[in-house]
């Protein structure tokens, strides 16, 4: 297999442009809400096909070992051509802590599988009474001979519906304080026991599920790494989610079908208009300076402060206040749903502002991203 | 009516929604193509809030303003769907406000009664607050007139029985009454966040006859414009109900979330911006309380149109802003369809879009009041 | 004396501003600053003269006996004409607390001599350690025979320098709990071991003092109500603080100068400055109807809620919002001190903006009345 | 440079700072006519960063914007008042971009050495970012000129050896060099908010020989405009330097300050709005070390000036919100003069309003970059 670390940057951008400009079904560019695996199902497989799925895992397991450098290139493109978000938990998430955390076996079974998309990985992390406050989570699992037997329930588990897997957090000592005690385990979804129930979010769709665990007897080789030591897992890849998150491409798409609305409507004459649309682009403009030297650490192949929680904060509110202009822009039509013509240019003007409220809750909430950056940045006292 | 009659009135909405609506019906009634049901209506109707504006010699109560914004709130707490400000404030006041005394004495009463159910169909383009900015047109047609054009954002038409339509003739803007089936009106839903709906109304070569004009050249605009006004601060009514409701849920919540061993009400953060939405929520109702009386004693058209921008503006921004907010100190279960705090901001959505939202307002309101020098 | 409750509101009104009018100097109309003794001691003695200065106190003790809706005229015209504050401790909170919680002795030898402008007070509250958090002042008197003797400091005395007395909070109590063990007291500034620093404020002037207090002995009669229930005599007079901070006269000045700023130069074809002036002429005219409403509730004779704290952070936080956009108008004119002549219209730019900066701060902080919501209006939990 | 060297230069302005000023230098210079102190100004010309920018071949350092950006900030984080980015940025940068050699050899290394501060006086209206849209009028006169008009807003006025002005002139307009005491040349001091001075300075029939031509009209306007363009982002690397140490006041004020028995740095409302003043200073100062990188590779016109304001704009706008919030975070203390907060304050709002302020550069901005539609 090529090793891309050896050909130039610029070369290696061509390479991965020309292929996703050739490749990625035109009509899934830019969406707005998470497609199915049925819609991306194809892609998922064309990127398999190609041995580019897993850009992030070392060549020896299939991916594509790429150098931070590499891959920041590789998720520029992607993210240039509004290419659509896949279930990727196995690739970003459980791929790398089994490579880390897991045994050969695991390794052996896990790895190649959700590089073939049998395998779909979804998360389970969240509970009813555990949502910013993660560590207190209370599903359980006790130990019977050769299984654990999990019970208790997950919610917020994004396409849980159609995912054949779960990494799940699970309470092992009750004992133990907050953080402790926790281990982390793979679960197949067909396990008996096991119940999904989709939650329609406000946009209409059904993104997220409540999973029901009722004496699922997962069996104990299904345990990645050491017992009670599940909280150091999960959180060793937590900072990577808070870069990938203030990306400015979500924000920087709506900027651009506001400035379309805008045109269509002969905004641009309108110096009322122009100042809140000009502040909104300094906003991004300078969200992307920021993300930028956040990419250079990750580049350099360093480690990300808890500073980066300021880009998570900035990004997601930036795309907030602009998902609202257009809803003030759109007038009369700020409250009708689905795409609108104006003029010729079609704006789903509804769904940047519904798509953009959970986006300061998940990953950490703002406020809790406040609360990191008042603790561990500016040492305030608590 | 007396204070005393205020609270009674506010009381027998409450009791009203607590006995005959709830959250459950108005689920299951978005998206349906009537997007209201008749039952409710009816009952509406023999409490006589069909009728608190319409004078009483049309079968009406003949009320004012503070008790039709007493009743839009009470009802907009609990998301009735039922287009009341649309057809008795809107539709009714152009009806009431025309010229056409047959017309008023056959229709009002009927209205009132919750027989007919009448939208007004105006506006063309959006961010046009202007009535005379309408490009339909009226011919003069065998005793009566041949209408084309396309009206948009008419709320309450998906379960109308007839509109009110503006159009030009050679004498200047007149408003007619279509019944629903007149051929040539063809009627298209547009879908709202809510659940319901905005009509777009395509005129083509649809007839009305003479009889059926309810506003001549010389009232019609006058009438138009003053409806609007009032509809627009009975619209910031229904935003203070949906946002006092959506505030409370918030609040309430604060109270019994636990997160990291607190309730979540327990966090200074948390706590100020709560604080904030509360100050906001006191504006809209001061300026509310504050037009209602202005507008009961009939200033001058330019006072009673600051008055209604001053409400609408500040209303739609601080329902959209506590509902949004809602969202968020709810959390994940906040962003759900199934938990209630959503749908009290996609009603928001709809009033503060509805007959201009906080920015056209605002603008407007720059153009009718100057700044003051000294 | 008249009984100004006797007749018609629009003849009352009419007498006091036609009195006000021909008798307030006009040079002294509309200042940011406080005033010194020297400049405003005519007036007071004006108002005293026509037994008009305190318009709060009964008629049987110098006053004018107004009823709430004859005070809220009042003060309507004093504002409407831009008169300045006068030392005014003795009139507004004084004078009450003597009427209410004073000795026979006390109310003969204070009231007469506050009417007259004999006797000006200052208010010793605040201490350093003891600003939002009034509770915890530590400046101690102790018995001594006849007499007590004060030890500590007092800060932000607004003109200590030129007030013949204090009146003030002291710990009588060192083992009761905060609130308790606190004695109000009224001190003859001239005492021996009072000491009067002036401290310079961000505008350049000296509008308020640190005050030392070293071995000060005040007789016992001094002492106003009982012994340690200072608390429950100075908490009588707060709500009133909070509507009179509240009200929209400051803030209504700032827009009319903004307005007649942006005349000259001619903005008021732009409207992206127009967009902006709207808003916070529509936050003022909406701050005004909401004052109207407590104005409503004062004249009725009833008793201000809790809820009254957001006056006071809506009114001032409007006040930097529009001293903000000063500023921002004045463009390079926006850092310059002193009068500026934009095109015949003269304005002090940053005055507004520097006065309004303490608004959030004294009398309550922005915090401080949102702590106050958030525990009494919105019952939410500590 | 290296980003070593860029720490070592960042080491010994702090050094400089922690020796050779402090802020009761500061107080104490606030108000004089001279409001600079030539024994220091002639420090800071030993240590080379007056001629940070010069070109070598004028006694200069010839290096980058990226290093008189870490200069500039790390004196203003100690609010040093002599009048660096004026003289140096912009006044010296102008007259390296002129075309008149025999003056650049002449004054450049004087410049350099802390010899002669000059001052750049090109602007007369307020609001007016274009260098064109000036009146003052040059005529020809004897072989050299006459000048008549005013100028204003001129920084480091105050104690300047000479100013540049620019004039129009029947071929274009064109920038002389005028020393101090040139008849008919007269100065005014209008006092700002940090205790420093503009100056206006009005030329009635200032005569000055063709020789003190610092740029012809081929050359004039783009020196003027490069060199406002790097001391926007100059005073943005000031602001970068005033609004850091601000907000490290407030931090370690909130850590020590103690009502209600805590620090009220513990109290989660102070905590976030510190936390939202933090993401101001790190936008600032990233958007800052973009453009520094930027215009020290030279680009076109546009994108220099796009860059300039954009710095301009956030560090201005963040500038003074850090500053002011220093003040409430403070509490009374905040509000007195003798505490520094507020001399932060003051000489935010001096960065801020000098060479347009956040919103004129914004509208700068959006003239100068068109929206990006696809």
């Amino acid at each position: 297999m090529t090793d891309y670390n050896q050909i130039s940057d610029e070369a290696f951008r061509t390479t991965v442009r020309t292929f996703f400009e050739q490749n990625y079904p035109a009509h899934l560019r830019f969406t707005a809400r998470r497609l199915r695996w049925e819609e991306i199902k194809g892609w998922y497989l064309t990127l398999s096909g190609k041995g580019w799925i897993a850009p992030n895992w070392p060549r020896e397991h299939g991916g594509m070992g790429l150098s931070p450098q590499k891959m920041i290139i590789y998720f520029e493109e992607i993210e240039r051509w509004g290419i659509a978000r896949a279930p990727d938990h196995g690739i970003v998430q459980v791929g790398p802590i089994l490579i880390k955390f897991g045994s050969d076996a695991q390794k052996r079974e896990y790895l190649p599988r959700i590089l073939a998309g049998e395998y779909i990985f979804c998360q389970g992390y969240s509970e009813p009474n555990a949502g910013s406050d993660l560590a207190s989570l209370r599903t359980e699992a006790v130990r019977d001979g050769g299984h654990f037997v999990i019970n208790g329930q997950k919610i917020w588990t994004t396409l849980a519906q159609e995912s054949t897997h779960m990494y799940i957090l699970v309470r092992t000592d009750k004992q133990a304080k907050k953080q402790e005690g926790i281990s982390f385990m793979l679960l197949d979804m067909k396990t008996p026991g096991v119940t999904v129930r989709p939650i329609r979010n406000l946009a209409g769709h059904e993104e997220f599920c409540e999973v029901f665990l009722e004496n699922v007897r997962v069996p104990a080789q299904n345990l990645v790494g050491e017992l009670n030591r599940g909280w150091t897992i999960a959180k060793a890849l937590l900072s990577y989610e808070r870069i990938n998150i203030g990306s400015p491409r979500r924000p920087q798409y709506a900027l651009k079908r506001l400035a379309l609305l805008a045109r269509s409507k002969g905004l641009f004459d309108d110096p009322g208009f122009v100042d809140k649309f000009t502040q909104l682009q300094l906003d991004m403009a300078d969200l992307a300076s920021i993300y930028a030297r956040y990419v250079e650490v990750v580049k350099r192949g360093e480690a990300l402060g808890q500073d980066v929680s300021l880009l998570k904060i900035w990004a997601m509110e930036t795309w907030q206040r602009l998902s609202e202009l257009l809803l003030e822009t759109a007038q009369e039509y700020g409250c009708v749903t689905g795409e609108i013509d104006f003029d010729g240019v079609k704006v789903d003007v509804l769904s940047p502002f519904y798509y953009s409220r959970p986006a300061t809750i998940y990953g950490g909430s703002s406020e809790i991203q406040r609360n990191i950056l008042a603790k561990y940045v500016l040492n305030l006292p608590s | 009516m007396s204070s005393d009659h205020h609270s009674l009135l506010r009381d027998s909405v409450a009791d009203f929604v607590a006995r005959g609506t709830d959250i459950a019906r108005v689920r299951k009634l978005r998206g349906t193509p009537a997007e209201y049901d008749r039952a409710v209506w009816r009952k509406m109707a023999e409490l006589g809030w069909l009728g608190v504006l319409i004078p009483e010699q049309y079968g009406g109560l003949g009320l004012g303003l503070a008790e039709a914004a007493i009743v839009a709130e009470g009802l907009a707490r609990a998301l009735v769907p039922e287009p009341l400000t649309a057809a008795t404030v809107l539709a009714g006041g152009v009806l009431a406000g025309g010229d056409n005394e047959t017309l008023k004495n056959e229709l009002l009463p009927r209205l009132a009664a919750g027989e007919v159910l009448p939208a007004l169909a105006w506006q063309e383009n959006a961010g046009a607050l202007d009535v005379t900015a309408i490009s339909t047109q009226a011919l003069p047609f065998e005793g009566g007139f041949r209408l084309n054009g396309e009206k948009r954002f008419i709320a309450g038409a998906a379960g109308a029985d007839g509109y009110i339509v503006s159009a030009n003739t050679p004498q200047g803007m007149v408003l007619f009454w279509l019944a629903r089936h007149t051929p040539g009106v063809d009627l298209k839903l547009e879908p709202l966040a809510d659940g319901r709906h905005f009509g777009v109304l395509r005129l083509s070569d649809a007839t009305v006859t003479a009889e059926n004009q309810v506003a001549g050249a010389a009232t019609a605009r006058g009438a138009l414009e003053k409806a609007l006004d009032h509809a627009a601060v009975i619209a910031g009514a229904e935003l203070c109900g949906v946002m006092g409701r959506a505030l409370d849920m918030s609040v309430d919540y604060m109270k019994t979330r636990v997160q990291f061993g607190k309730p979540i009400g327990s966090f200074q953060g948390l706590q100020h911006r709560a604080v904030d939405l509360y100050i906001q929520k006191q504006l809209s109702a001061a300026v509310l309380e504050e037009a209602l009386q202005a507008l009961d004693q009939h200033p001058d058209a330019t006072a009673r149109a600051a008055y209604a921008s001053r409400v609408k503006a500040r209303c739609s921004d601080a329902g959209l802003r506590i509902t949004r907010e809602a969202i968020q100190i709810h959390g994940a279960i906040g962003f759900t369809d199934e938990y209630d705090a959503g749908l009290y901001l996609k009603r928001a959505m709809v009033l503060a879009a509805w007959l201009g939202n906080a920015q056209q307002h605002r603008r407007r309101y720059a153009r009718l009041v100057p700044p003051e020098f000294e």
